[in-house]
């Protein structure tokens, strides 16, 4: 077993990414996720691992430097909050374009505009559906714990290196903030050199041995036909993720007749109403995708053939609702119940509207 | 003597480095771009580091520079190529890094990226081409374009009120302690290029002695965006630009 | 004293008959050819090359890197 | 058993690193904890709360509207948390600064001079430690080694000297609990 | 009528913009779209109507000029295209989080990340769910020719008048780089201080006056309650819109056994396309969505009872296609056929892929 | 004679202007954002151009400014006050537009837009109020943050080698012809005060002659991000800031 | 009537501004028109081509495939284009600096000595204008009175004085049309 | 030769505590009370108020604008 810590999700993903061999993290504060950086650099990991950490002058170039470090082949994350990610986007959008790897952490908070420094889920458009321009998607994973937070450090960066593509970790002000226990796991080397050069010779600019053509990194291509090909190329992958890599969580499905459906902080609280409504009779599951980015479309299309109706439980005004509508396509009726603006739902309001909005409805 | 006579392998002065491809430039003729990439591609051939240089141009006419020099390279988002340079500077001290920016790309657009690399001290070369005027789109106002200088979004010449004054951005860099070596060129004559190479060399040198950001702005001309022909821009570029854009070592430390 | 002569090989095709080179060589060697590549453009070439020293200039100033420069020392005649 | 607190008071009084030992004390004895701050800009003097879930299950919302236990350290803290102990629950707090006391009939509710026993013991930092003591007197649910170990384990290496100084703080806050009124 | 002439959408829409009295204009170059900006300098209308039209320093720049001028009461604009826009995405959030009529003219071209300058459609999501961090929508008009180019400025900026709320018009390279011939409206005056006075002295930075309380522009709210109170606010504005605003184009609808939606320049394709099948006997309508924010669900909800199948056309990956599937809501299959990269479906293959996805799908 | 007797409306000496509201300030004790607020109204009541002036902070501690002065008020995005400012006071060019930032946001992500505003001579006044660090956030590392200065993300001090020198921003503006007014004051004696509203005022007045951009910078102290006592943090500030950003006229044209 | 055409050269070769004096002849007449540039970064001496449609009806698609017509100004555009003509088309081109002279057996081909007569006028800037004449004899899709007004419509005022310049041009476009081949 | 006399008034509730008025007073007027107010600060008072020359320093330098200053002119005694 790896060591117990108790830890802010902020933190755990900081020494997370420490962990796992991070070569690089580039950052700019903003509330609810600056511990990230302020760990690290209080860790001073590139004394103990030659990680760098940059603390750059804006978000824009620290996505940028996202982009630099990824087109070396190196692991390189960056973290923000909602206003902070809008600011990222063209970068993450060349970085999609242009197939590398990389890690983004949203640890999302109330918008739209400066909106509030208090949790939320209402950029989960933003992840999922492309932010940035154009035809790319991230792979997301919404960590509901510290636990996660830490573990899909590696989870996502696996990911993101099999297919060369950006990932994102979208959290939120609860789980960024919150301390829990967590396991830490054990310290993994940095790839050495020859390894980047073994696993990503074809790609990296790590300079221009003689052993191979020159290497470069862009998402420009001028010629419209080499262009729609490049994009069919990138839909390829995105079709492979959904078929390979969706994560999800299913508890008390088994026998549900109405499904709750709900991802990060929010379905932690789902757990409780699922709780609250089994004690009252109510035949209630909970569906949890832990991957938003490929959605558990299938699963869901699944469940609609068993229950009476689902509800998506979102600290939004209705985002993810679309993509189970999406799966579900008509079966069974699908509601949304959101709470916003830092406001987090209780249990049992999310009975009541289950009640309300499923049941009798 | 023949001309055939002459022209054997031994008598060879001088010829197109082979770290530039055979790639026909797509640039417009006479474009100051080709001559800059040459120069670079030769100061990489003669310090022999073309396994440890990598490249890094954002959008502007030199957005395909990747297709000519024999090098790795990375195209960046427009104005952020000191945010990539930084990155992969730190990442992997040991290699030569160096940004290929315009003067829209650099002096507007990514005037925060470069300062804060300057002001860092990134150990990077900078390689500044300032024509006055955005090329690849077609020729519009720059911050460096010159007081009544027309351009497609200043027409009737770049108006002082509307939109300040010319920004003369070597200075501006020279003026923070992360820069060492910060020099304003240009490449019209054999002269010119040959100053030319000996600033950017001396720039590399300084990545060896990890001394800091190296910065070099190239006077250059554009002349499709000034609707001229390369010739009489070269005369333009003289009398115009270059009582503005003084050549020279501004900072050498 | 010795004398040096020189040659220049222009890549005619990838010319873009930019001139610079015509403007630079301090011989006049060079000049625009009036038949044009196939690319459109008059291309440079030795109109007078005698006159040609050697001195790389024209190579030096050439945006599109298309021109070889060629020196002989001779002996004094 | 599942023990759901609110800790608030003033910035600087130790409100969250009270909570932290809790939660570090709770893992201790393998259970599952949650540490839940209000965040907002940080600014001095304005006021700072921590909800702390101690529990053998897993833990659902961090975050709660209700709560079995209050520690409250100053006025606004008590009037804004009062309200939201559970009927039959635990209000406990320090009567410096408290303008007007608590009023609930249904809960049970303790009185702790912290900040006097501080100063008498000539430190007033271990304040915190005291008002822990005397929670961990009305509601034992972390053994005292494991109170122990969560110190240790919460506090940095070159604070462990101090260790010593805040068991004795807190047997002092076991000593110092007044029950105002019990339901 | 009006003054006919032959215009690119890229000049007409900053003749319009001119004569419908917008007060400044803020941009930066971009391909395809720098016309905008180059006709304003070119036609000097500070001379003429006191327009300001200000060259930015970048979209960042321009985005926040956009907001600040929004902020004084004035109408104001600004274009770019697809990159540019993603750089724009926080200040939009925050013209919609403070609830100020703006507009924003996006020119696709093909992404992800540099990408081409040819036209595409793939910034679809990036303008309706929201681009940019928060829970917003912008309204959002899509074009499919010059004259439609010219006459937006004026359509959306009504509306987002009359909301308070952001809009954007939606076109591509194809719109932008064209010309056709176009009736321009006649010059209009710029509201007077006065007039703007009048029409929104209730929160308009003119000035402090005494007869007013000071008016703060800003879309920050720490409160949560407050903060989500503001969310419902805008909500309730957002379904409004989708109840009053839709604003669509139906063509052989009547007794269509098929439906091709599509929106922009793929719609006038899609024309072309639609008279070849139904020269070929096969009942096809076609469904333009002329308002993409509202999008015209009930209209396609209807038409789903009537026909047999839909396909949504359009230059990109396939993204209009979730919203039709939403509407539809499992009634009757909805595919998508997408060109991409700057290559424009020719009307032959949308008819096969009418056949081959549809007909006998 | 009593003090009650001294206490009269006719004794008044100095008193709360009414451009201020009565709104309690959320600044922790002793920080200078409240102090330069003051002033800022002072000067608008002196100059009796509240109904003109239009005030615009982005995100920072002051990022509230406008629930404390009696004007028009935008919040802008984290550092593009200047480009909102630019965009008001054009369309109104007969307002007092200026502009109330941070360090971290002036001199860190919002480098760009200010320097363009000034490039351009925005009509407009730029109130900079470094204290070093970021406030609002929790005490992070800012582009003005002092070598060896220890905040959250440079727990160990800033580092030169890792984040490069402390910038000077005003000193960089100051070269930028579109300015015409640059200034470094303080707000931490009485005469420090006296000095900056003089200062200000000037600004201000310097918009009625259309002059361009004024930009005043206020060495400030944030007692909560540098974890002193307000007394203390003047001290700090007087012992460690001003010999690196010394007070005084950089520029007046 | 509708008729699809394509015109392709070098950019300088007044490409784009023969498409928009035809453009503009078509409004003239009560025609809907499209005039499609194929754009890109812009750099001298790269091809420039354009798409005009002139119709009596709306125009779906300004981007086509194939065409009624092209016309064609350098060697790269005849490779490019000379097999969209659509069969019973016509392709009309210029000589000069052409290598390989359109193959096609299936199209209309006319020969337009456009460079040669334009030098002959002594103003080489005219050579798009004798090229267009020489489609409007072919072709004759808009009437004489219409492309002087579309003319008038597409120079700005201080180019007026050029107008009868211009028509001259066409004029002699007229008579300089060489079939090379009919089918 | 004119004597001046002074008084402050601190807006009690409002002050923070800060001291910052108590050190820029050249008095000694001002000190902080060992009273807390609502907030929890020990607001500023007038601990000497006869020194007080109404030079309104503290009210230049106070944040939080919570003091007004009086000030009047004696006859020389
Ligand atoms: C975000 C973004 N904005 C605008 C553009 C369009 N653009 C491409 S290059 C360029 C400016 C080029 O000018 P410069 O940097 O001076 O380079 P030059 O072409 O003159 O060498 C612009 C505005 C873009 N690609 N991305
Ligand atoms: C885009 C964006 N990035 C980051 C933030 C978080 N943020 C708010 S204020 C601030 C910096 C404040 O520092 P400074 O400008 O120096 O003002 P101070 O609080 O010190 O007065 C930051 C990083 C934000 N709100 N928006
Ligand atoms: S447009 Fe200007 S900068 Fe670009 S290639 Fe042509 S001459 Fe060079
Ligand atoms: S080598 Fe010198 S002399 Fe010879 S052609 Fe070139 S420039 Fe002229
Ligand atoms: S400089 Fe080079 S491209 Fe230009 S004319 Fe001479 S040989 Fe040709
Ligand atoms: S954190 Fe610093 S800048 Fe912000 S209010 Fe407190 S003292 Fe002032
Ligand atoms: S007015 Fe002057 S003397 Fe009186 S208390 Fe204030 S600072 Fe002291
Ligand atoms: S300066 Fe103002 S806030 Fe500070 S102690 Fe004095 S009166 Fe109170
Ligand atoms: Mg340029
Ligand atoms: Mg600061």
């Amino acid at each position: 077993m790896g060591e117990l810590r108790l830890m802010k999700g902020n933190e755990a993903i900081a020494e997370a990414a420490i962990r796992y061999g991070v070569d690089g993290y580039f950052g700019y504060p903003i509330t609810p996720q600056s511990e990230v950086i302020e760990t690290l650099m209080a860790r001073k990991p590139w004394e103990e691992t030659g990680m760098v950490v940059v603390q750059a002058e804006s978000e824009v170039a620290a996505a940028n430097m996202l982009y630099g470090g990824a087109a070396c082949g190196k692991k390189v994350m960056t973290s923000s909050s909602s206003p902070g990610v809008s600011l990222k986007l063209e970068a993450i959008s060349y970085i999609a374009g242009a197939e590398l790897p990389a890690l983004v952490v949203n640890v999302v908070r109330g918008g739209p505009g400066l909106g509030t420094i208090q949790p939320a889920q209402s950029d989960y458009f933003q992840a999922v559906k492309g932010g940035g321009h154009g035809d790319y998607h991230l792979i997301v994973f919404a960590p509901n714990s510290v636990q996660e937070m830490a573990d899909f450090v590696e989870d996502t960066y696996e990911l993101a290196i099999k297919y060369r593509n950006p990932a994102m970790i979208l959290s939120d002000g609860i789980i960024g903030q919150m301390m829990e226990k967590v396991e830490l796991k054990d310290f993994k080397p940095r790839f050495t050199d020859a390894e980047i050069k073994e696993k990503f010779g074809s790609w990296a600019t790590t300079g221009k041995t003689p052993d191979r053509e020159r290497n470069i990194v862009t998402s420009l291509e001028l010629q419209s036909e080499l262009q729609e090909k490049h994009n069919h190329k990138l839909q390829a992958k995105y079709q492979q993720m959904r078929e390979t890599e969706v994560r999800f969580e299913s508890t008390n499905t088994e026998d549900a007749e109405y499904l709750l459906v709900a991802y990060g902080s929010s379905s932690r609280i789902c757990r409780k109403a699922m709780e609250l409504a089994r004690d009252k009779g109510i035949k209630v599951g909970l569906l949890r995708p832990i991957t938003l980015f490929p959605f558990p479309t299938k699963q869901l299309a699944e469940l609609a053939n068993q229950v009476k109706g689902m509800l998506s439980v979102e600290m939004s005004a209705g985002q993810m609702v679309e993509d189970i509508r999406l799966a579900v396509n008509g079966k069974v009726p699908v509601e949304h119940f959101g709470r916003y603006g830092g406001i987090i739902h209780s249990p049992d309001e999310i009975v009541n509207a289950l009640e309300k909005q499923i049941i009798k409805g | 003597m023949e001309v055939k006579d002459i022209i054997k392998e031994e008598n060879l002065a001088y010829k197109k480095t082979k770290v530039l491809t055979d790639n026909e430039m797509h640039y417009c003729p006479g474009c100051t771009h080709g001559v800059v990439h040459k120069v670079i591609a030769e100061v990489i051939e003669e310090k022999d580091i073309q396994e440890n240089t990598i490249g890094i141009s954002p959008v502007g006419c030199s957005v395909l520079a990747y297709n000519y020099l024999h090098i790795d390279w990375q195209e960046a988002a427009h104005g952020r190529a000191p945010a990539l340079a930084t990155a992969t500077s730190r990442l992997m001290p040991d290699k030569y890094v160096f940004t290929y920016q315009g003067d829209g790309d650099l002096a507007s657009i990514g005037a925060a990226e470069i300062i804060h690399a300057c002001n860092r001290g990134e150990n990077i070369v900078v390689i500044f081409i300032n024509n006055g005027i955005y090329g690849m789109t077609g020729g519009q106002m720059a911050p460096t374009t010159l007081e009544g200088m027309p351009t497609s979004t200043s027409p009737y010449g770049r108006d002082i009120k509307l939109s300040g004054h010319p920004l003369k951005m070597t200075e501006l860099v020279a003026n923070l302690p992360g820069t060492t070596f910060v020099a304003r060129h240009s490449a019209e004559t054999a002269g010119a290029v040959r100053k030319l190479k000996k600033a950017i060399r001396k720039a590399f040198d300084n990545i060896d002695e990890k001394k800091g950001t190296s910065f070099i702005e190239v006077v250059s001309t554009c002349s499709s965006g000034w609707k001229l022909t390369p010739e009489a821009s070269n005369t333009w570029m003289k009398e115009n630009m270059f009582p503005f854009y003084p050549l020279g070592i501004i900072k050498d430390e | 004293m010795a004398k040096v002569k020189g040659a220049v090989v222009v890549d005619i095709e990838k010319c873009k008959g930019c001139n610079l080179c015509v403007v630079e060589c301090p011989t006049d060697t060079l000049a625009l050819s009036p038949n044009v590549n196939g690319k459109g453009y008059n291309y440079a070439y030795m109109e007078s090359p005698d006159a040609c020293i050697g001195c790389s200039n024209c190579g030096l100033v050439c945006p599109d890197s298309v021109i070889t420069v060629y020196k002989v020392k001779l002996q004094q005649a | 058993m599942k023990e759901e607190i609110i800790i608030a008071g003033f910035g600087g009084q130790g409100v969250l690193s009270m909570g932290k030992i809790l939660a570090y004390s709770g893992i201790m004895q393998d259970q599952e904890v949650s540490w839940m701050p209000s965040y907002g800009p940080e600014m001095r003097g304005g006021t700072a709360n921590v909800t702390v879930i101690l529990s053998d299950e897993k833990i659902s919302s961090p975050i709660l509207n209700t709560f079995d236990t209050a520690i409250i350290l100053n006025q606004q803290s008590l009037d804004k948390f009062e309200e939201a102990v559970k009927p039959g629950g635990v209000l406990l707090y320090d009567p410096n600064g408290i303008t007007s006391p608590p009023a609930r009939k249904d809960i049970n509710i303790y009185k702790i001079e912290g900040a006097e026993e501080a100063a008498k013991m000539g430190n007033p930092k271990t304040f915190n430690m005291i008002i822990l003591g005397a929670f961990l007197k009305i509601k034992p649910i972390v053994k005292n080694e494991n109170v122990e170990k969560g110190l240790e384990k919460s506090l940095p290496e070159r604070y462990h000297k101090l260790i010593p100084l805040n068991l004795e703080a807190i047997q002092k806050g076991h000593d110092s609990v007044k029950s105002i009124q019990t339901v």
